[in-house]
């Protein structure tokens, strides 16, 4: 049994590579440092679609749109107990643009590089932090986005003491690692909880900040322990041995909810589960096969059973929440109908095309459904499972047929989406800007490229959702994507917890609100 | 031939016990049947050979056996039933797939990972064995380092990198047991071969100017056979299982052909509520590998040259 | 008189450990020729280099005439020389009938008319064709014993080397077996090299033997000096007194 | 200790019979031997599996478990060794009736030291203190001729010879001074130089401490010559039994054979007489 | 498992002949060459697995140009000899690298889960050995008796049960209905703070430290794994007993013993056990080194952070330096292992040993 000032988690961990907010781009670890980093901005738990003040007291965008100026809180300090000034803050935009690591670019897509970074975000004073964009974008876009992981604030000493000594090279010219190596499994941030350790696909170990500005925590410690199976999780739960189980089936929902001294919260989450179907293979490039293939899923026997309480069926490319999102949903299981496209595209007997999946729940599940319905039109799907890595690998190098992937949104923002499922510009193998569109071997239509790029620069949000919905009913249409449902995040807890709540996004699920009976 | 003697009734009981073979063929089937008597003494390797016939039976004919299709399941209204729900014997899986087809047609994975397995290692390993056996020296220590660097490797992890490295599927996983089980046919035949390197009926073939060749293919190969064949039924059912962990863990036969291994990896998610989904695989590998470990038993008791002389 | 075997100034170690030192023997055509000696004396060691189953270190081998180097051996040569071994357990191939045994030697020299050669041959040895598709485990010493013979003989050798052949039999068969090689070596005019450590056997089959002490040869006399007790060696004596049975003093 | 009362011969064996139950049937070992045993040398010959040694064993208690053993009588004095229990039966054991068996290689516990083995016998028997153990093992070592039994004393088997390791087998079974000792071909495994030394060695024990002996083998000569009397047996029974000394008039036509096929120094007999085995003899 | 009757057989033969130098530097050689080849075959492996490296160190969802980079800085673009050169330089050195999972030296990685398994792994070999002996010996002894029978079926069974099967039911059993044993893993997260491991096996630490409560927890944790373990290693040891004792009581020196008038109990369990104790060593050795390397499933089933998780673990993620290393591991551990059992098997023989 749990002790009582202390919080334990089972949840699947192991996707966890890094805790430095300027290298990590993972879900669970946007949750540890979200817990355990405070940033400029965050996003306003109870409305998703504002933003608010977390280290900043407010800002000001100038009548240009480019320049944006935060004014910080007073008095702020750093778990380590040093003060927390924009000259931090400045440091933290810096060292991730010139880390340039996987989330570097939500901040360079604003025009900033490592040449320029010093200029674009300073500290004008103390208390007073500049950062300029390139372009006039829409400010709900760059407020957004700063309140991802990557615009954490790091303890400027405590990383320069621990930085490390390297020579500079043709891909990286700095001198030094900006403490990038000590950060992966270090902590240097000013959240509730500190970090005490992570050991890989074993646990996080967090401890309250005493130092914390805000609401100071309930609970002294909270435990993530790495638990990848459901039927573990709910026995630990059952059990006792853990106090919140993040990563239950629909089966072991049900289980968990008729339970006596258990309760079950939700949340949909940003990211949306589709099947890729790869242009490269000249039978799923015929639109009326990619057509056929929307119909020739099971959505209503999927959401019933293998993705029940977990998922919700959506058939759009932005997830429920977002700004702009539909709820479309105008395919259903119509074995005829998809035999009728596929006739019409010349394949009336079906033809043989493989998928790659990951070995995991409910993708298989679906995979597996889907392998069915497919074979009643007679497309012989062949499954070809494998680990998350080794799938990727595949799908990145556009070698796949099928890939059931699972899209999260970088930032909360409608353009994280729309980029991804819109933009190619270069469709050959050596394409730069490698989006799921790219992936997928997509040539987008140019009108449904301009659009996206066009809802970036509108500033009035109304004009620019509306902008997005129509582009999703293009995309639902035309896209080689098929998209099936909408995550919901769901957990299931000892009803001797209080005040807990998953959050929209994963940089929100907060756990220092959470208190113990 | 001696004439005194009543001719027995050919393939009659004594005719095959005949201390006096008349031919060839009466003398091996005697021998077949001395064998086959001091095996089917052992009533534990009879229920073996029993379960390993059932095995074949229900492979051969699962087509006719299985009522439903083994791949195609009912997801809307079928899903995760109880055995013994109409119609469903053993109960349902979570896409509403009889898992008593499952089971049926699983078996035929089973009979095929453990052949090519069988067809490919025990070959190796006696032809690695008996030539670094007979011929000694440096073809000994070269093939006996290899033999020992596979040997040092953990097994299963072998296997896995193997199986990683090649994609997942059955085919793969069939090929990483294989290239993992050889090693101890190769020493079980090498030891073998050297007790019998220096017998003085090999000497006796050597003397006749036999050459190495012949020796080791007519003279070491047929002697290292029975202990080969003990020990390669007794792996079976370590191959089987090898197999099971490899699906278990998601490397071996891929959805959604009805592999125990991996049946039982699905069903482990509902191992508290639908217990059966993975007990029934997880029983079925237990009774097929329980009957290869019996025949192998009875096979070592019966074929053991020890016992032979008597 | 050419030697049907001669050996000179063999050497054979093991390890450091010389089974055989300096051994010089010649054994003339068409005679029997025996080799006695206490356990581990060389005499098995000997025949094994002779026929090519072990190699030997230093020395010379001669064969008809015809020298043979220490590891090679060509078919003419096992045309020429076949062994008979001490243990009958151990020297039948416990997988083969006796069809088998027989009919391996005669495949593996390209004989023709093997009905009749393994036929004439189970005779020869007074097995019958009874005997022919047995497995060994179904025979008993003696017979197995008289198989290892029709097997040597069946191609047809000049020289048969003999290592013991009765000594793990009992007395009573031990006579049938003597008998038997008698028989065949007059049959076919062969020539003998046998070893045992009984020296009545040895004196009852050879002409001429050699005494064998820790790896040489200490003296060769012939038979008849047993019995006239013509010998120098005082270890030859000891052989003799021992083989005579157990004396109270 | 002390021997049974006098009178009674020292061991009487009267219709022994062992039987083994087999897959093709049940195998009679021994079928009806009867004998009786003095303080003398009794010698028993036959060929290979004529039930010398089962004969040897089932007085002993030695035959395997699954074995069947009935006799009119088998008394040691006049203990019937038949009625006694298992316990009483091992307490004989080594202590008043002792075997020596066949072949020091495998008779000897590979992981034990010679002197241990001996000592344990000892110790098996006797209430006895180490020092004393060690000090009669060692004069026992001394008894059967190994001269540096202190070096000898602390070898494992296999690092002697097999001549010295009978001897030790010998002294292993004569340190409790056994009143019947029987020999299971002693020195069937050895040189014929050797062979005559340990036999030596046994004469001089049984001359020297009165004991009973049967002395088992298949070599009729070594036997005339060394026993007082001789057993003949085939196919399980005694088909003769007469003195050493008489062996010249044997009567039965298979000791006759046996004498004769053995080929001799300086008789010229070729071919040399066969033996003619009439099924009769083994009724 | 399936070497060791063999490797016995072999043993037995040449125990006589070779001493113990020259055993020493055949192991030696062994080691080397297995090393090698190891490193090869791994090595190997880990360039053929279609897992990009690179994806490991940036996470899945890592720009492209990320990734390449990182292909770049691993040296995975040149040829495969040079690589091999690498491999070969830095592992020679005890140097496995940087796990990319853990960001920890491979090195510090093992040193941390080795223990884990060790300790299953050891616990497992005493249940099987301390109960699979005397099972052995009593079937042995009463062969062909009901006991006889009993045994040789619980230790088929163990032959022929699918151990993560046989794993997930009884943590149903004994976690979910009887709550007997504890969660998988290896101790309870809360003791994380009172319990600081100094040689990094849980229960002679706490044993050590006098913290029977977290040895008591400790305990509820490798129970089951180590139980199951356990009844594989003592399917195996218990058959390996009967036919090692059943050869040693056909021995005429058991006559010879009887003939002695020693007691049946000495007999079996002083003279016949201490001789069949020879080859027994090395087969509770290898069961010992198969339960190290082989607990993967079970290490799977009960979240057991051993190294057989790592490896496992690893592999999935292309961190091919901590499985070269884990690899690398096992294997020096499974040849230690052999040539400690060897040795072993010369101490105990008196006839291998030399003077
Ligand atoms: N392959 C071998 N390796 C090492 N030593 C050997 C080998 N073969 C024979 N020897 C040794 O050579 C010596 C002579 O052996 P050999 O077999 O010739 O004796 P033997 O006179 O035939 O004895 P026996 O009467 O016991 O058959 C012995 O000491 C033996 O140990
Ligand atoms: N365990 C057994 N099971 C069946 N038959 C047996 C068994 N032990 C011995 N016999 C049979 O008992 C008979 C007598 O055996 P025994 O050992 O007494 O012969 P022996 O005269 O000592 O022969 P040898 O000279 O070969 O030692 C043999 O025919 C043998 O086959
Ligand atoms: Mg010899
Ligand atoms: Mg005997």
């Amino acid at each position: 049994v749990t002790p009582a000032d202390t919080l334990v988690e089972g949840f699947a961990i192991d996707d966890i590579i890094t805790l430095d907010p300027g290298e990590a781009f993972e879900l669970s670890t946007a949750e540890v440092t979200a817990n355990s980093y405070s940033k400029l901005v965050a996003l306003d738990p109870n409305d998703t679609s504002k933003v608010v003040g977390e280290l900043a007291e407010s800002w000001t965008v100038s009548d240009d749109g480019l320049t944006y100026t935060f004014k910080l809180k007073p008095g702020l300090k750093f778990a380590s107990g040093n003060a927390i000034t924009a000259e931090d803050v400045a440091f933290s935009f810096e060292r991730a643009v010139k880390l340039d690591k996987s989330p570097a670019f939500l901040l360079t897509q604003f025009g900033l590089t490592g040449a320029n970074i010093t200029e674009k975000a300073k500290a004008a004073d103390a208390g007073t932090f500049v950062f300029t964009v390139d372009k006039p974008y829409a400010p709900s876009f760059v407020l957004n986005v700063l309140t991802a992981t990557v615009a954490s604030v790091v303890d400027k000493k405590v990383v320069t003491e621990h930085a490390k000594k390297v020579t500079p090279s043709g891909d990286y010219k700095y001198d030094t690692d900006f403490g990038n190596e000590w950060l992966k499994t270090g902590y240097a941030g000013s959240g509730p909880y500190k970090v005490l350790t992570w050991r890989a696909n074993e646990a996080v170990i967090m401890e309250a900040n005493p130092n914390f500005f805000g609401e100071k925590p309930r609970l002294k410690r909270v435990i993530y322990r790495h638990m990848k199976e459901s039927s573990g999780q709910r026995l630990a739960l059952e059990n006792g041995d853990i106090d919140i189980a993040r990563n239950l089936e629909p089966g072991d929902l049900d289980a968990v909810a008729k339970k006596p001294g258990m309760a079950l919260t939700s949340a949909p989450k940003g990211t949306i589960y589709y099947f890729s179907l790869n242009q490269k293979n000249p039978n799923l490039a015929k639109p009326e096969v990619a057509e056929a293939m929307k119909y020739l899923v099971d959505y209503d026997a999927i959401g019933a059973t293998l993705i029940k309480g977990i998922g919700e069926i959506h058939q759009t490319f932005l997830p429920k929440g977002q700004l702009g999102a539909i709820e479309d949903k105008p395919y259903k299981l119509d074995v005829a109908k998809a035999k009728e496209l596929l006739a019409k595209a010349g394949l009336p007997n079906g033809f043989t095309v493989t998928m790659d999946v990951r070995n995991n729940q409910p993708v298989t599940g679906i995979a597996e459904s889907v392998q069915q319905t497919l074979a009643q039109a007679g497309i012989k799907l062949e499954i070809i499972p494998g680990d998350g890595k080794q799938t990727l690998t595949k799908f990145r190098a556009r070698t796949h047929d099928i890939y059931i992937g699972q899209w999260g949104s970088d930032y909360f923002d409608p353009n994280s989406n729309a980029e991804t499922f819109t933009i190619n510009p270069d469709n050959s193998d050596e394409g730069k800007n490698k989006t799921l569109a790219w992936r997928n071997a997509w040539d987008v239509p140019k009108e449904l490229s301009d659009a996206a790029k066009g809802a970036l620069l509108e500033k009035d949000s109304a004009k620019r959702a509306a902008i997005y919905q129509d582009l999703q009913k293009k995309v639902l249409a035309r896209s080689p994507f098929v998209i099936v449902f909408q995550q919901t995040e769901v957990a299931g807890y000892s009803a001797k917890l209080k005040n807990f709540k998953l959050g929209p996004s994963f940089d929100t699920n907060f756990v220092y609100t959470i208190s113990k009976e | 031939m001696s004439t005194t003697d009543t001719p027995l009734k050919p393939y009659s009981r004594e005719w095959l016990l005949s201390d006096r073979p008349a031919s060839r063929g009466q003398a091996r089937l005697g021998r077949a049947y001395v064998i086959w008597r001091r095996f089917s003494e052992n009533r534990l390797a009879l229920i073996g050979l029993g379960i390993l016939i059932l095995l074949l039976v229900i492979a051969a004919l699962a087509d006719v056996l299985a009522p439903y299709n083994p791949v195609r399941g009912d997801l809307r209204n079928a899903r995760l039933l109880p055995p013994g729900t109409a119609g469903y014997l053993l109960g349902t899986d979570d896409q509403g797939r009889d898992i008593l087809s499952r089971l049926i047609h699983g078996s035929r994975l089973t009979l095929l990972v453990v052949v090519l397995v069988a067809i490919i290692a025990a070959p190796i390993g006696l032809v690695v064995g008996t030539v670094s056996g007979y011929a000694g020296g440096w073809v000994d220590a070269v093939l006996m380092r290899i033999t020992d660097i596979f040997l040092a490797f953990p097994k299963l992890v072998l296997a896995l990198a193997l199986v990683a490295a090649l994609g997942p599927g059955i085919e793969n996983a069939i090929l990483a047991i294989a290239v993992t089980s050889w090693p101890p046919y190769a020493r079980i035949a090498r030891a073998e071969t050297m007790t019998f390197r220096n017998s003085e009926f090999i000497s006796a073939v050597r003397l006749m100017g036999a050459s190495p060749l012949r020796i080791i293919l007519r003279h070491v190969m047929p002697l290292c056979m029975s202990s080969l064949i003990v020990r390669v039924t007794l792996d079976m059912a370590g191959i089987i299982l090898t197999a099971a962990g490899l699906g278990f863990l998601g490397l071996g036969a891929q959805p959604p052909l009805p592999e125990w291994g991996a049946m039982i990896a699905s069903g482990r998610r509902f191992i508290l509520d639908q217990w059966w989904v993975a007990a029934m695989p997880g029983a079925a590998i237990l009774i097929v590998s329980l009957g290869f470990n019996l025949l192998g038993d009875g096979l070592r008791d019966a074929l053991d040259p020890k016992e032979a002389g008597q | 008189m050419t030697s049907a075997v001669s050996i000179r100034d063999m050497v054979v170690t093991y390890d450091g450990f010389a089974a055989l030192n300096h051994v010089s023997l010649d054994v003339g055509a068409g005679e029997s020729f025996g080799i006695v000696g206490e356990s581990g004396s060389g005499k098995s060691t000997l025949l094994r280099v002779v026929s090519g189953l072990a190699s030997f270190e230093r020395g010379s081998l001669a064969v008809n005439g015809r020298p043979y180097s220490s590891s090679r051996r060509d078919k003419e040569f096992y045309r020429t020389v076949q062994m008979v071994f001490q243990d009958p357990y151990g020297s039948l191939h416990p997988r083969q009938t006796v069809d088998r045994l027989l009919l391996e030697p005669l495949l593996i020299n390209g004989f023709d008319n093997i009905e009749a050669r393994i036929t004439r041959a189970l005779d020869e040895v007074g097995l019958g064709s009874g005997f022919r598709f047995r497995y060994s485990h179904q025979l008993s010493g003696g017979q197995r014993q008289r198989v290892a013979i029709a097997r040597a003989l069946i191609l047809e050798p000049k020289i048969l080397l003999l290592d013991e052949p009765t000594s793990a039999l009992d007395a009573s068969i031990q006579a049938e077996i003597l008998n038997l090689l008698e028989q065949a070596r007059r049959d076919r005019d062969l020539t003998f090299v046998m070893v045992s450590h009984d020296l009545g056997v040895i004196s009852h089959m050879c002409e001429r033997l050699a005494v064998m002490k820790q790896g040489e040869v200490v003296e060769t006399v012939p038979a008849k000096a047993l019995e006239k007790r013509e010998f120098s060696a005082d270890y030859t004596r000891r052989l003799l007194v021992a083989s005579e049975g157990f004396r109270r003093n | 200790m002390t021997m049974a009362t006098s009178g009674a011969p020292l061991l009487t064996v009267e219709d022994l019979r062992v039987t083994f139950p087999t897959r093709t049937g049940d195998v009679q070992a021994v079928r009806g031997v009867s004998f009786t045993l003095g303080r003398e040398r009794l010698g028993i010959v036959g060929e290979s599996g004529s039930g010398k040694s089962q004969t040897g064993r089932a007085i002993m208690g030695l035959t395997p478990g699954h074995a069947a053993i009935t006799a009119k009588r088998l008394a040691f004095g006049d203990r019937d060794l038949l009625a006694l229990s298992r316990t009483e039966r091992r307490e004989l054991r080594g202590k008043r009736i002792a075997m020596i068996l066949q072949d020091p290689k495998y008779s000897l516990n590979p992981v034990m030291t010679i002197g241990r083995q001996i000592v344990e016998t000892l110790k098996t028997h006797e209430r006895i203190s180490a020092p004393e153990a060690r000090g009669r093992a060692l004069a026992m070592l001394e008894a059967v001729q190994i001269r540096d039994s202190e070096r000898v004393f602390d070898l494992y088997p296999h690092e002697v010879s097999g001549g010295m390791g009978q001897r030790a087998m010998i002294a292993m079974m004569l340190v409790c001074g056994p009143e019947l000792l029987i020999a299971d071909e002693p020195t069937s495994a050895l040189d014929v130089t050797v062979q005559l030394d340990v036999l030596a060695i046994l004469d001089k024990l049984v001359a020297e401490r009165g004991m009973g002996l049967i002395f088992i083998s298949h070599d009729l000569r070594l036997v005339s010559s060394f026993c007082d009397r001789v057993i003949v047996m085939y196919a399980g029974r005694i088909v003769e039994e007469l003195p050493s000394a008489d062996l010249a008039h044997a009567r039965h036509p298979y000791t006759r054979g046996l004498l004769n096929c053995l080929p001799t120094i300086g008789t010229d007999r070729h071919p040399l007489p066969v033996l003619d085995r009439k099924p009769e003899w083994a009724l | 498992m399936t070497l060791t009757d063999q490797t016995i057989a072999t043993r037995r033969s040449r125990r006589r002949a070779s001493s113990f130098v020259k055993a020493v530097l055949r192991f030696v050689v062994t080691a080397v060459t297995t090393f090698f080849g190891l490193i090869a075959v791994t090595f190997f492996i880990g360039r053929v697995v279609p897992i990009d490296p690179a994806l490991a160190i940036v996470g899945d969802r890592a720009p492209a140009h990320v990734v390449e980079r990182v292909r770049e800085e691993l040296g995975l673009n040149r040829p495969l000899y040079e690589q091999f050169y690498i491999y070969v330089k830095q592992a020679l050195s005890g140097d496995f690298g940087i796990s990319v999972l853990t960001t920890n030296p491979v090195m510090a990685d093992i040193a941390r889960v080795f223990p884990a398994t060790i300790e299953l792994a050891t616990v497992g070999t005493l249940i099987g050995a301390l109960l699979g002996v005397p099972l052995g010996v009593l079937a042995a002894v009463k062969r062909g008796s009901f006991a006889d029978q009993i045994v040789r079926v619980i230790g088929l069974i163990g032959y022929s049960v699918p151990i993560f099967w046989l794993g997930l039911l009884s943590l149903v059993l004994f976690y979910a209905r009887l709550k007997w044993v504890a969660y998988p893993g290896r101790i309870d997260i809360v003791y994380e703070y009172t319990f600081t491991p100094v040689t990094g096996f849980f229960l002679l630490d706490a044993a050590w430290q006098g913290h029977w409560d977290v040895f008591q927890d400790v305990f509820r944790h490798v129970i089951l794994p180590a139980a199951l373990l356990g009844y594989f290693s003592l399917a195996y040891i218990s058959r390996m007993t009967r036919s090692f004792m059943l050869s040693e009581l056909s021995q005429e020196y058991i006559v010879a013993a009887r003939a002695k008038g020693l007691s049946e109990t000495r007999i079996i369990w002083f003279h016949a056990l201490r001789n069949a104790a020879v080859p027994l060593v090395t087969v509770i050795a290898l069961s010992y080194a198969n339960l190290l390397e082989g607990s993967v499933l079970t290490e799977t089933i009960f979240s057991w952070p051993g190294l057989g998780l790592y490896i496992t673990n690893s592999l999935q993620n292309a961190d091919m330096n901590a499985v070269l290393g884990g690899t690398l591991v096992i294997g020096a551990v499974f040849v230690g292992i052999n040539i400690f059992s060897d040795l072993l098997y010369r101490t105990l023989d008196p006839r291998t040993r030399s003077r």
